[in-house]
């Protein structure tokens, strides 16, 4: 028996694919991971300690800045829980407007994350380049709206900022007849592909105990089987108005992932079809007018979550009957959908560590916070 | 869809687990202003768990509710009350609304059993916790600073924490 | 779990088929389609293939009206007037504190005027969140277009307020419609407080040639009026008014009299367009009712039969104007200034006014020659 | 080449110089315009690859410099030069300067013995397609130099991934070329092209076929196994995608070259784009005729040659331009193939790579040289050789007979052989046991 040693190799902090300033510490008896850590901090800048010398309307323009592929996602969160703190109504069709950024902002997220994780794997950009040009799309659709591409700051306490323009429904119809193709196509891309099979199949199996255990949320906890989706789970804003189905998976592993992935971009499409239907009838403006922006919340806590695309994302605040929040604090799904990240991987391969963390699709600006 | 209200939660942690539910004394938040309007004091209607008896009430909860699913650990500074509450949030996988367990703890030399052996997720949870609050958990199998690096003193979300200068720029610079 | 409105599906593996590469094949499939497809253009949303290459400088995409980028000062075209008027609302909303305010103070009383002297954003702090804009009561800070900022330095990147200023017109030419919709009750806001703004302070500074030498004038003149109505009105209501301000509308107004007065053909074509603007009539029905005060102290006689008219015309904007005009006659009076002067020159001034503007600018010339005849004349 | 200057010295101006001096100007002149042509094409390659992709992407690719972007690649050769050429401190710095060199170096030797037309060959050495591949794989030894010399652990699983992945795929290479070696007879390149005469049949197969120099190798289901089988392991020679495992960028950054820079770095670069010119060179020479195609034989038979001497020489250079137009399309043909692959796939891992290499390339290429042998017995032996029954059948009937049996069979053990291997492969992914107890006690 030869005697081999053990090889500490540092992936990251800059890496071409570890998705910003992340560190692994990895392990490996030739090219099989015997053991990795994740590292992380580089980019932390106390988020929640800033956000307790803003006030709760300062803040919102800095939870864009913690996934910032999915801004209105986390504005959508932050307006629910001080809207829940302090009590503030959000008319129907503001919470319709909601509904329909945020379910682009799912699609979005799932075309980018699923072209960075065929991108890890080393495919040269086009599954990629195919996800960002839909998302570019959106991206102009968010912009059209809220007046930038990605850090859209276009929620308030009690709706939105501004209605949409007018342009607005008639470019969105237009991208609805482009996704199903731009979905199909990318399964055909990644369904069948035997290379990508190869690398996908049987890759990072969290299994659906191990997954409740860990607290892993969104795609990955769906691809383990669990149906659990905030969305259904505990229904919030207008969701209870839709249909749609929840996609899960068998086996757990990055293939399941990919596959919950795309299913879940059709169930978007078929959410954002329905608010089309019944946004005309919606009541109300896109504004609470009785809202007041610098809000003064009771003293008390809350904690209240939505299903971002990444996972459950979710904020507990604490008001101390100021304007500023007393306590404000993050459960940021990438943050904790990494905690597995070290078991998941033992035993895989160097390759595989890349292709694992793409398929848990974190974003660094929310994980160190 | 379990419909558990906070109450139920209290009752049934006290039926069973006897003397883990404390009764929440009521925070006072930030010292009452010398003019103005005053502020009411805040009384939680969670749970309120001997810190020492946490694990075990949080191992009724998975086991005997099912509330499997810990959500989330959250640690706030009360500097006026003179200690740190910790909050436990548990989700039913079947859905429905959270259950919160709290945990207040003295501000010097916090500690708290560890639920990491039992949730892994719990494990940056408390690293977490750890790093920005001090607060020690035992039984935890790699307690070091996850966002600060290791040398970093103090915690920096504590509110006594100072706001205003950095011992660390300078050195290099 | 059980799921309402939806069904949970179990996604389909598809294993057990046989896999030579057919797969491989289909996705070579879909890279020569879009290989093919790439000659053309692709021209709207519902393409998913086709070139949709931007070639950035050479083309741009056509920004939204809604696109913010960094926050700039508007100010008005017209008048050279800022519509910001300091009132820190956004210095107190900025998030990352980028936004630093030094309001104006009256050099003769010291007080607070609603203008702001100095207004720093450093743009290269500034998170463009668009809350500045949105606080702006005044609609003054709204959110550039130009997103081509970068410098070599970050000092560059300090924006004092003579960089931030643009005109209005700049702003309705990138966002028309959003202007659209505050257009009324900025410039509404504006008016009133360019009346609380004495001298230049207010004005862009960047328009130091034409407006502010102009502006320098009529302080000037203004400078002038005030003696000359001083003997007769000694204890004028110094407190309210700035006398400049005063003087310079009693003139402007004056001066349209006089212009109506010397070219009677111009008097009708003049009337319907003050009666358009509402913003204009109610500023001169102000200065109307100010200079009939004015005037009443001035002159003892004219007081009975100014006053009920003063009283009456608030809702009128066409009586305010005759107001304005009786109060102007009457002060004109009072001056005893040399009409015969005037009048030549004002016929000269309004043989063509045909729009509102040129009138207006008309009318401030003609109040200069007339300022001009009654200095003269009193110092004569 | 050693014609012509001998034509032109000795004839021409009649300066009577020796043999060996002639043959010396002629070697020399043919290797500075090999030298020239080489970095020429690497050039060309990567604005071709870039564009390609950049299409296939819904993008325009590079367009700004020159007249469609057309010198980009010189802009990028000017930036390689004038980048600072940074050594690791603790790099073995000797051999972290030659490795480059000695990469480089044997992919120029290759071009030696590469037909570019009818009569246009450097070399013709009888054993070509030996050399071609001997030489090819010292480059291996130059990429381990690399990782190792480097000190960098990156580099060094990237060297240790290239060298294996090299050495993996020769085998499937060469076997694949075997096949095709059986059915010519010969090891010279130039043979294998003349070989491919004819229409869809070669010439030497059915002798009756017009030679309109389509009687490519491809069209037999030997040559079609043994293309598929060789281009892919071309791909993994050339370090493409889906086998661009040595550099894996999104695993191990840059593989070997994660420590170089500047214009070392750039010959890395030269010599991979080098190398996979020639893999597309000889996928066009072996199996798609190299410079046969209609006409070029025509010219060439008008041509002066040894056998022909009273030819014209406008001949020489038709068949020539031709023939040279001929195999660089096709050249660049495959290159696109390879950048249409590399714009379509993933990356295989390290283990699938050589379990695809050895499990299912190598099992494939052997059954090929079974069918190879087929082939030749059927469409060349007798009675003489022992075929008996076959003695009797017109040429074109035992070429049809040898195509359906070597194509059934080649069909079938590819059907085979991917379903096992599908298989195979499925078992490895399910999770084992011991993964599985590893997962649970975690918790």
């Amino acid at each position: 028996m030869i005697k081999t040693e053990e090889l500490q190799i540092n992936i990251g902090p800059q890496h071409p694919s570890t998705h910003g300033v992340f560190r692994m510490l990895v392990t490996v008896d030739g090219e099989t991971i015997t053991d990795l850590k994740p590292v992380f901090g580089y980019l932390h800048r106390n988020h929640e300690q800033i956000a307790e010398v803003n006030t709760y309307l300062q803040n919102m323009p800095y939870t864009d800045r913690l996934d910032y592929f999915n801004s209105m996602a986390n504005n959508h969160a932050y307006a629910i829980a001080v809207e829940k703190l302090a009590g503030i109504e959000v008319p129907e069709r503001a919470e319709y407007i909601r509904v329909l950024m945020v379910e682009l902002t799912r699609v979005l997220n799932h075309a980018g994350a699923l072209g960075f994780l065929i991108n890890d794997m080393g495919a040269w950009q086009t599954q990629l380049a195919f996800g960002m040009r839909e998302r570019e799309k959106i991206l102009d659709l968010f912009e059209s709206a809220s007046g930038a591409r990605l850090m859209c700051n276009y929620f308030r306490f009690g709706g939105v900022v501004r209605d949409l323009p007018d342009d607005f429904m008639p470019r969105l119809k237009d991208l609805l007849v482009a996704m199903p193709a731009f979905i199909d196509e990318l399964e055909r891309l990644l369904r069948e592909n035997e290379i990508l099979l190869q690398r996908s199949e049987g890759i990072g199996i969290l299994p659906r105990d191990l997954a409740i255990a860990y607290s892993v949320t969104g795609p990955v906890l769906r691809a383990s089987g669990v149906a659990y989706d905030v969305r259904k789970a505990e229904p919030y804003s207008v969701y209870d108005r839709f249909d749609f189905d929840v996609p899960v998976g068998s086996v757990g592993d990055v293939y399941d992932r990919i596959l919950v992935r795309i299913e879940e971009m059709r169930q978007s499409k078929r959410i954002i079809e329905q608010i089309i239907e019944q946004l005309p009838d919606a009541q109300g403006g896109h504004i609470n007018p009785k809202a007041r922006q610098n809000v003064r919340p009771p003293v008390g806590d809350v904690y209240a979550r939505v299903e971002s695309p990444k996972g459950e994302l979710g904020f507990y605040l604490v008001s101390d009957g100021s304007t500023k929040p007393y306590r404000y604090k993050v459960r940021a799904p990438s943050f904790i959908n990494l905690t597995p990240l070290g078991d998941m991987c033992r035993g895989y391969k160097v390759a595989d560590v890349v292709v694992i963390l793409g398929s848990i699709d974190i974003v660094m600006g929310e994980v160190d916070r | 869809m379990p419909h558990l209200r906070a109450e139920d939660l209290r009752e049934m942690l006290g039926r069973d687990l006897p003397g883990a539910v404390q009764d929440p004394s009521p925070l006072q938040i930030v010292p009452p202003p010398s003019h103005g309007p005053q502020h009411g004091s805040f009384v939680t209607g969670d749970a309120l768990i001997d810190p020492s008896r946490i694990l075990e009430a949080a191992l009724y909860m998975r086991d005997t509710l099912g509330y499997t699913y810990l959500s989330d650990i959250a640690v706030t500074d009360y500097l006026t009350d003179g200690l740190l509450e910790v909050v436990y949030r548990f989700y039913h996988v079947d859905g429905g609304p959270s259950l919160a367990l709290k945990a207040r703890l003295p501000r010097e030399n916090p500690a708290l059993p560890s639920l990491t052996p039992d949730w892994p997720g719990a494990n940056f949870h408390e690293r977490e916790a750890f790093d920005l609050y001090g607060i020690t958990f035992v039984g935890h199998p790699f307690l070091r600073r996850i966002y600060m690096w290791d040398e970093f003193e103090g915690f920096p979300m504590r509110k006594d924490f100072p706001k205003q200068g950095d011992k660390y720029i300078g050195e290099d610079e | 779990m059980d799921i309402q409105r939806g069904n949970i599906i179990v996604m389909d593996r598809r294993t057990g088929k046989l896999r030579a590469g057919q797969g491989l094949l289909q996705g070579l499939k879909v890279v020569w389609d879009h290989w093919a497809a790439s000659f053309r253009k692709n021209e709207n949303f519902t393409q998913i293939r086709g070139n949709f290459t931007v070639e950035y400088p050479d083309e741009r995409l056509q920004l939204p009206q809604a696109y913010r980028n960094m926050p700039v000062l508007l100010y008005d075209d017209e008048s050279g007037h800022e519509l910001c008027t300091g009132c820190y609302q956004c210095q107190r909303i900025c998030p990352p504190q980028v936004i630093h305010i030094t309001q104006a103070k009256d050099p003769v009383t010291g007080k607070m005027v609603p203008a702001a002297t100095e207004f720093i954003i450093e743009y290269d702090a500034c998170m463009s969140c668009g809350f500045c804009a949105e606080v702006c009561p005044f609609d003054s800070i709204k959110m550039d277009h130009v997103f081509e900022l970068s410098t070599a330095d970050h000092d560059s990147l300090t924006m004092r307020k003579a960089q931030l200023n643009r005109p209005i017109s700049y702003y309705t030419s990138i966002a028309p419609d959003l202007w659209e919709g505050v257009k009324a009750g900025a410039m509404k806001k504006l008016q009133g407080n360019i009346k609380r703004r004495p001298g230049v302070i207010g004005m862009a500074p960047s328009l130091t040639e034409k407006i502010k030498a102009r502006r320098q004038e009529l302080a000037e003149a203004a400078a002038a009026a005030p003696p000359a109505a001083a003997p007769a009105a000694p204890a004028a209501p110094a407190g309210k008014l700035t006398p400049e301000e005063k003087a310079a509308k009693l003139a402007a107004m004056k001066a349209a009299n006089a212009a109506k007065k010397a070219g009677g053909e111009a008097a009708p074509a003049e009337a319907p367009a003050a009666e358009l603007s509402p913003a204009d009539a109610k500023a001169a029905k102000l200065a109307a009712i100010k200079a009939a005060n004015a005037a009443k102290k001035a002159g003892g006689e004219a007081a009975p039969a100014e006053a009920p008219a003063a009283e009456l015309s608030p809702a009128d904007a066409k009586a305010a104007k005759l107001a304005a005009i009786k109060a102007a006659n009457a002060a004109k009076k009072a001056a005893e200034a040399a009409p015969a002067v005037a009048a030549p020159t004002t016929g000269n001034g309004t043989a063509a006014p045909t729009d509102e503007k040129a009138a207006r600018l008309a009318a401030i010339k003609a109040a200069n020659a007339a300022k001009k005849a009654a200095e003269q004349g009193n110092n004569e | 080449m050693h014609d012509v200057v001998n034509q032109l010295i000795n004839t021409t101006f009649g300066w009577g110089w020796p043999g060996w001096l002639i043959s010396l100007i002629s070697y020399l002149l043919i290797a500075t315009l090999l030298f020239l042509i080489a970095p020429f094409q690497m050039l060309f390659l990567t604005y071709f690859e870039r564009r390609a992709i950049a299409r296939m992407q819904d993008r325009v690719g590079p367009n700004r410099v020159g007249p469609e972007g057309i010198f980009q690649p010189m802009a990028d050769g000017v930036k390689m030069f004038t980048k600072e050429d940074i050594v690791p401190d603790s790099a073995d710095k000797w051999i972290h300067l030659i490795a480059p060199c000695i990469v480089v170096a044997p992919t120029m030797f290759m071009f030696a013995v590469v037909p570019w037309g009818p009569g246009m060959v450097p070399v013709d050495l009888n054993i070509g397609l030996l050399f071609f591949f001997a030489i090819s794989s010292v480059s291996a030894i130059g990429l381990m130099m690399a990782g190792w010399a480097s000190n960098n652990k990156f580099a060094l699983i990237g060297a240790m991934r290239a060298v294996a992945q090299m050495v993996s795929y020769e085998i499937p290479a060469v076997l694949s070329l075997l096949a095709i070696v059986l059915i010519t007879g010969s090891l010279s390149i130039v043979d294998l092209i003349n070989y491919q005469g004819g229409l869809f049949i070669s010439t030497m197969d059915v002798a009756s076929v017009p030679d309109f120099g389509l009687g490519w190798f491809i069209f037999t289901p030997v040559g079609f196994l043994a293309f598929i089988a060789f281009f892919i392991a071309a791909l993994a020679e050339g370090e493409r995608t889906p086998f661009d495992i040595p550099e894996a960028d999104s695993e191990i950054v840059a593989g070997y070259m994660t420590e170089y820079s500047g214009m070392k770095f750039g010959l890395f670069y030269l010599a991979q784009y080098v190398l996979n010119f020639l893999l597309c060179a000889m996928t066009a020479i072996i199996f798609f005729g190299g410079w046969q195609g209609p006409g070029v034989g025509w010219l060439y038979s008008l041509a002066i040659t040894p056998a022909n001497p009273e030819g014209g020489w406008i001949f020489n250079v038709l068949s020539g331009a031709l023939g040279v137009f001929y195999f660089l399309a096709k050249t660049y043909i495959f290159f696109f193939v390879m950048v249409w692959v590399r714009g379509a796939y993933a990356r295989l891992r390290i283990d699938q790579l050589m379990d695809f290499g050895w499990k299912f390339l190598i099992p494939l290429t052997l059954v090929n040289i079974f069918g190879a042998t087929i082939w030749v017995g059927l469409t060349r032996w007798g009675a003489a050789e022992g075929l008996a029954f076959v003695e009797g059948w017109s040429p074109i009937m035992r070429w049809a007979i040898a195509f359906v049996v070597t194509l059934a069979l080649n069909l079938g053990t590819y059907l085979y052989l991917a379903r096992i291997y599908a298989e195979s492969q499925s078992e490895r992914a399910r999770m084992d046991d011991e993964v599985l107890e590893r997962l649970t006690n975690v918790a």
